[in-house]
């Protein structure tokens, strides 16, 4: 295996957790764990590619590192945010018993 | 001569390193290094207590540890001892992984923190391109730790105590990270050793050309400071292990060989900050007159280091403590702002650096100054809400 | 340099199955850090310098200490709250190891890339300040933007409204 | 223009306004009603009479002629124009209608005193009498026709008085029918007139229809089968003037007219409106004699007119000679004078024909009315084999109805019938054709003076045969009032005196009518004794004397008692008696034929009616029924149903989507992650290996 695929594989793996996570635990915190597992995931892959697969645009893969992270943090800000709204008026934080907007 | 002394560590060190075979040489440097700074820190931390317990007593006008050893000197050794026979309680209750990891994560951070700073002239651990981001990213860790010890020793009051410390935690982070990043504005650079040489040459030919000496260093330099007491839980800031408050806050359940480690690590990060500090603002290892050149890189770190630990210790005797919401109101509607007003400032003494008129230095020194001066002004009074000090009335002490 | 590799690796996986499966929310949110270090050590190894750095303060500085503040928030720090009813597990697992399947087949079996090989030279923190300040200006224009607009958010959203939440116990 | 023909207008008018206001009176003011009506009449005769002092005075070229026309109605480039002329054919029949209708209103209030409807019964004759007045004066064939079917309507309605009696009612619908007959042909040939002379005015200072520019322009033009437009033309008139005169196809309603009251027949029936038809013909006799200046002889038009009146005098003689009823007697004897004034008209001229036509009106009339107050006296007793004997009871009437019936029969020198008839059977011996009418005309004149003999007999002479009838006490018959008598009184006087007018010695009347060149007008006894003329009188005067004889042979000699006993003319000829009694079946002819054929007609009709049409009706109700119900059906199945089975199922399957939306955000993040996986999948290894 090139060392390139050996952090596909990891970033694959985990991004496998992640989604297993985010896809089966009822409580919503642990779901945003999980997409932030994910989106580690995504970043290792990024970095990985910008290291190992070839020369492309030197800071390119840092830059969109980033941004990812800087994103990631923001959307935990919101999400966390509003699992606490959800909270306060629904008493619970399980995700299957909020599905109020079922069809 | 001098050089050979400058340079008389790095020479053992590299001595050392040759004799090691080749392929483990990169491990024993590293190991030689942690090593050393773990011992020399470790000593210092010793040293500390003592001299704390001294200036504090000096303070209160009393005379402080002097029965074991000759002028207490001894005092460390005998808590140490103590410390270490001490029996390590548990909580029942308690959640083992967490409350047993807790101090661990407050020492561990520090010491890697210790690996980027230049203590001497090329005498740094690791010499990292982004020194500094390294320093602030591993400081961060301790939030977790204090967290885990909250947490763990599943005690309500812990719990709040942790609670309060995080929060002081986080809100001193940002004006702390502002004002190192003007330094970094004017320098341009993230490597600590690179910020060190920025400071190198003299201001008419005698004295040092250090950040502080700037209006917008001196500025942040006292921010960075306010920054770091705040970061380090001392004196003003001391809320979370005030005994007025929470006794000992997240610390209330540790007891023995743990709470020594997370008092360690409490001084431990005191130096690791103010060392940041001095290669920030005070010209790292850099003397402060060309005159003094001569004197070794590591003995100007020290002087200054120790200066910061008695300014610490100085503090910590004389300005009494914060309330919480004082403590929040003055982090983020004092000091954020104040931060933003020092890199303002320092972009301001950049854009104008190319003034050749007369004068052009003192202007430009009115300038920044105004700059900083009045928000200063303005957000004190802010901050005051309105409420003017009584008359002071001194009642001495029957 | 494949003993880092495997120990952070190895590191990542654990901490990450961990935090999806332990029982106590605090455990999981504290094996969440384990993987974030690991992947900030990963991404040393490949590296980016400055962006473990980056990873490490911000994920283990600030989206650590959000989760736990969360979680007590929610009062769902003493529970122990178990996955799904079974047939729901299933399915989700099933789903996440189909999909990790999937993309580890692409990988191993893809074909290799036209080049192989690291990148020449590592960037420096000033190129990286160079490329963010020109190239990039937008984005981090952008980012500016988001993240102010997120912490707004954040905070209105987590304000207490009138106190509409309280009296009642919070369930666990 | 004097101011009498300004105001000419005034003479129809004031009739028809009494009608007007006597329609809005209640019954109940009968005496102000005859008042008001014979008023009327009387303004009326008065400004005849000023009108025809009027014509006597100025004779122009052609005779005295004034006209007065205006618009009356304008359609874009037409304009229909009407008119009133005075001329002196018009004026001596204004006269005469005027003074003759007088007689009989005044007549007709003893007449009708029992009578309930009576102001309705004046009403109704003020309307006749305008609308005659109307057809005298009128200056347009359009203002003629007008006047001539309100003629016609008032007779209508005056037959069919007494409603109330089915006979009246059938004998009105009759009149009527069989007159609309003939007006039909008046008004094909007045459209046809109007289309070719493209005015309908007879006299508008060169452009009327009526005057020679004209004439020559219609005789110029040949229309169908090689008759000249004139010619055919005329016939059309003709056969309105048949129908109205009750000439010999279309007569057969004049003797069941007798139904309506007797001042009506008297009126109607004997002086005015059938005199009409004569009156039509002599009006626009320009066109009928209108010749293509190339030919020689008479006008086919004329011919026609000639031998029509010659076949219906001894046609109607003969049956009149059979008949049983008093009127009916009359009444076929008027259709047989008819005829002799149209043989006159065709023969001699309008001179001629006018002659005759104002001398009949005054006897028929009188006779008439002497009949009318003979059935008032006899209690409504109208058949003569009931009657007889009423020479000592009713001496006023039988003197007045001796007068005229020796008028009528043509009683040589004393009475006009002679004189008139003697001009017609002048003309028509002269008349170049055929000798044919001549022999008709005299066979017609002994037949006259024998019907007229023979009904003299039954009712005046005898026994009187009213007392025979089983229901009634011994009705005795009584003479009528004077307010009837006196009117017969006048009408005799007139029947005598007015035949010396147009005597050959003195034709005044011929010349005053067709104003002949003025060494004629001087009285000159001579002409008397001229060859031909006292020749013609010897003949006739033969002729009614051989009537007379066989008149009182048959029946003088043994007056019959018994109302039941058999006519003596049947028995000498019982066959021949029965056919004239039976009016030559003409009816039952028309029954047969005419009005069978319309009934086949109408149920023709009602058949195509109920099944072509019935059936296309009901074909298209069944259509859109079942279209409604196919419709329907469709609607309800179809669309409905499919609809909404469409829609259950539909909403059916949404509830099934719906159960995607489970609300549970993993498992839309289930499915995310399957489908992109999937995706990948598809195109790692799919299509673009």
């Amino acid at each position: 295996m090139t060392p390139l695929e050996r952090y596909l594989v990891v970033a694959a793996l985990l991004f496998g957790v992640g989604l297993a996570g985010a896809l089966t635990r009822r409580n919503a915190i642990l779901v945003l764990a999980g997409i932030e597992l994910m989106l580690t995931a995504a970043n290792l892959n990024v970095v990985a590619f910008w290291r190992h697969g070839g020369h492309g645009d030197a800071t390119a893969g840092v830059m969109f590192v980033l941004f990812i992270i800087a994103v990631a943090a923001a959307e935990t800000a919101v999400g966390l945010a509003l699992i606490i709204s959800i909270y306060r008026h629904r008493r619970t934080t399980h995700l299957d018993e909020v599905d109020t907007l079922k069809g | 001569m001098v050089d050979t002394l400058d340079q008389l560590f790095i020479r053992a060190g590299r001595g050392v390193v040759d004799w090691a075979p080749e392929p483990a040489r990169p491990w024993l440097a590293a190991f030689l290094a942690a090593a050393t700074i773990t011992a020399v820190f470790a000593g210092l931390f010793a040293l500390t207590t003592w001299l704390e317990r001294k200036g504090l007593a000096r303070i209160q006008n009393r005379p402080g540890p002097n029965r074991v050893g000759p002028f207490g000197l001894l005092q460390p050794v005998a808590d140490g001892l103590k410390m270490l026979t001490k029996e390590d309680i548990r909580p029942r209750s308690a959640d083992q992984w967490i409350h047993f990891l807790a101090p661990l994560l407050k020492v561990v951070p520090v010491l890697l923190a210790y690996s980027v700073i230049p203590f001497g002239r090329n005498l740094v651990a690791l010499n990292l391109d982004a020194g500094l981001l390294f320093f602030f990213a591993v400081g961060s860790i301790t939030e977790i730790a204090v967290f885990m010890a909250g947490w763990g020793s599943r005690n309500k009051y812990s719990l709040l105590g942790a609670m309060r410390a995080i929060a002081q935690l986080i809100s001193y982070e940002m004006p702390l990270v502002l004002s190192a990043l003007t330094v970094v504005l004017v320098t341009g650079t993230l490597s600590l050793p690179a910020i060190v040489d920025s400071q190198a040459g003299w201001h008419g030919g005698w004295l040092a050309r250090w950040h502080v000496f700037t209006p917008w260093g001196l500025a942040a330099f006292a921010l960075f400071m306010t920054a770091a007491t705040a970061k380090t839980n001392r004196a003003p800031f001391d809320l979370p292990e005030g005994e007025s408050e929470i006794i000992a806050g997240h610390l209330v359940e540790y007891s023995g060989f743990k709470y020594a480690l997370f008092f360690m690590g409490e001084y431990l990060s005191l130096f690791a900050i103010s060392a940041v500090g001095i290669t920030l603002f005070l010209g790292g290892w850099r003397a402060p007159v060309a005159f003094l050149d001569w004197v070794p890189s590591y003995a100007w770190f020290a002087v200054k280091l120790l200066a910061c630990v008695a300014w610490f210790i100085w503090l910590r005797g004389t300005v009494p403590r914060l309330r919480a919401d004082q403590l929040m109101n003055f982090a983020w509607k004092f000091l954020l702002p104040l931060a933003l007003v020092a890199n303002l400032a320092a972009m301001l003494w950049q854009v104008t650096a190319n003034w050749q008129f007369a004068g052009a230095t003192l202007w430009r020194w009115v300038l920044v100054g105004a700059l900083i001066l009045v928000p200063y002004q303005r957000l004190g009074r802010a901050l005051l809400g309105g409420r003017t000090e009584a008359p002071r009335r001194y009642r001495f002490a029957e | 340099m494949d003993a880092a590799f495997s120990i952070f690796a190895l590191l990542l996986l654990a901490g990450a199955v961990a935090a999806m499966s332990l029982r106590n929310l605090i455990h999981c949110a504290l094996s969440l850090v384990v993987v974030f270090f690991s992947a900030a050590g990963l991404f040393l190894l490949l590296g980016a310098e400055f962006l473990s750095f980056a990873q490490v303060m911000v994920y283990v500085g600030a989206i650590a200490i959000l989760i736990v503040f969360a979680t007590l928030l929610t009062g769902s720090a003493g529970a122990t709250t178990g996955a799904l009813a079974f047939r729901p597990w299933l399915l989700g697992v099933g789903t996440a190891g189909w999909v990790t399947g999937v993309i580890v087949a692409a990988v191993l079996n893809g074909r290799p890339l036209p080049v192989e090989g690291k990148t020449a030279a590592l960037p420096t923190v000033r190129q990286l300040g160079e490329a963010l300040m020109t190239r990039y200006v937008l984005p981090l224009e952008v980012i500016g933007l988001l993240l102010t607009a997120a912490l707004i958010g954040a905070v209105v959203l987590a304000l207490r409204e009138g106190g509409a939440g309280r009296g009642k116990e919070p369930r666990p | 223009m004097s101011w009498i023909v300004q105001q000419l207008w005034l003479v129809p008018a004031l009739p028809f306004l009494a009608a007007g206001v006597l329609a809005l009176t209640p019954r109940r003011h009968r005496r102000s009603a005859a008042g008001l009506a014979i008023g009327a009449l009387t303004a009326s005769l008065v400004l005849a009479g000023g009108a025809f002092a009027a014509t006597l005075g100025q004779a122009g070229p052609d005779g005295f002629r004034a006209v007065v026309n205006f618009t009356w109605l304008e359609t874009g480039a037409h304009a229909v124009r009407l008119g009133w002329v005075l001329d002196p054919l018009g004026a001596a029949m204004l006269v005469m209608v005027s003074f003759v209708g007088l007689l009989i209103f005044i007549y007709s209030v003893g007449y009708m005193a029992h009578d309930d409807n009576f102001t309705r019964f004046f009403c109704f004759l003020s309307l006749f009498a305008g609308a005659m007045l109307g057809v005298v004066i009128a200056n347009s064939l359009l203002l003629l026709f007008i006047c001539w079917e309100l003629v016609g309507l008032a007779s209508y309605l005056l037959i069919g008085f007494w409603f109330q009696k089915p006979e009246a009612a059938a004998a009105a619908k009759k009149a009527f029918i069989t007159t609309r007959v003939g007006d039909l042909g008046l008004f094909v040939g007045m459209i046809w007139l109007y289309s070719a002379a493209d005015t309908l005015v007879f006299y508008e200072n060169g452009q009327g229809c009526l005057e020679q520019g004209m004439v020559t322009r219609l005789v110029a033009t040949t229309a169908v089968a090689g008759m000249t437009l004139s010619t055919a033309i005329s016939l059309l008139v003709l056969l309105g003037a048949m129908g109205k005169s009750g000439q010999f196809p279309l007569h057969v309603w004049l003797p069941d007219a007798m139904e309506g009251p007797t001042p009506v027949s008297a009126l109607i029936h004997a002086a005015t409106m059938v005199a009409a038809g004569v009156f039509l013909v002599a009006r626009m006799f320009p066109l009928f004699a209108a010749q293509p200046d190339g030919a020689t002889g008479e006008s086919p038009a004329l011919q026609a007119v000639t031998w029509l009146g010659a076949f219906t005098a001894v046609f109607a003689a003969l049956i009149a000679v059979a008949q049983t009823d008093i009127k009916r007697i009359l009444a076929y004897s008027t259709v047989s004078q008819l005829g002799y004034m149209f043989l006159g008209l065709g023969t001699g001229g309008v001179a001629v024909g006018m002659f005759h036509l104002l001398t009949h009106a005054f006897f028929k009339a009188l006779l008439f009315l002497g009949a009318g107050s003979v059935i008032h006296g006899c209690h409504e007793e109208q058949d003569i084999r009931r009657l007889g004997g009423l020479r000592r009871t009713m001496p006023v009437t039988f003197a007045t109805y001796a007068v005229g019936m020796m008028a009528l029969a043509g009683v040589p020198l004393l009475f006009s019938g002679f004189w008139s008839k003697d001009e017609i059977l002048h003309a028509a011996q002269g008349w170049k054709p055929s000798p044919w009418p001549f022999y008709l005309g005299v066979l017609g004149a002994g037949l006259t003076a024998f019907y007229m003999t023979r009904q003299m007999i039954f009712v005046f002479f005898g026994p009187n045969r009213t007392c025979a009838r089983t229901h009634a006490a011994a009705l005795t018959p009584h003479e009528s009032p004077p307010v009837m008598t006196v009117p017969l009184a006048f009408l005799a006087i007139c029947a005598v005196v007015l035949g010396f007018f147009g005597t050959p010695a003195w034709p005044w009347l011929q010349t005053y009518l067709e104003a002949r060149p003025a060494d004629l007008t001087a009285f000159d006894v001579s002409r008397l004794f001229a060859v031909g003329v006292l020749g013609l009188m010897v003949l006739s005067t033969a002729v009614v004397a051989a009537g007379l004889a066989l008149g009182w042979w048959l029946y003088g000699r043994r007056p019959i008692t018994d109302p039941a006993a058999t006519d003596a003319l049947e028995l000498a000829q019982p066959g021949l008696f029965r056919l004239l009694h039976g009016k030559f079946h003409v009816d039952e002819l028309y029954e047969a034929t005419v009005v069978r054929w319309h009934a086949a007609w109408a149920t023709l009709g009602e058949l195509l009616d109920r099944w072509l049409w019935g059936g296309v009706v009901l074909l298209v109700h069944g259509l859109a029924l079942g279209l409604a119900w196919t419709s329907r059906l469709l609607d309800e199945y179809v669309v409905n149903g499919g609809f909404d089975t469409a829609c259950r199922r539909l909403v059916r399957g949404g509830r099934h989507m719906a159960g995607l939306a489970t609300g549970k955000p993993q498992s839309y993040l289930r499915g995310l992650a399957a489908a992109t996986a999937a995706l990948a999948l598809l195109l790692l290894w799919g299509g673009c290996r």
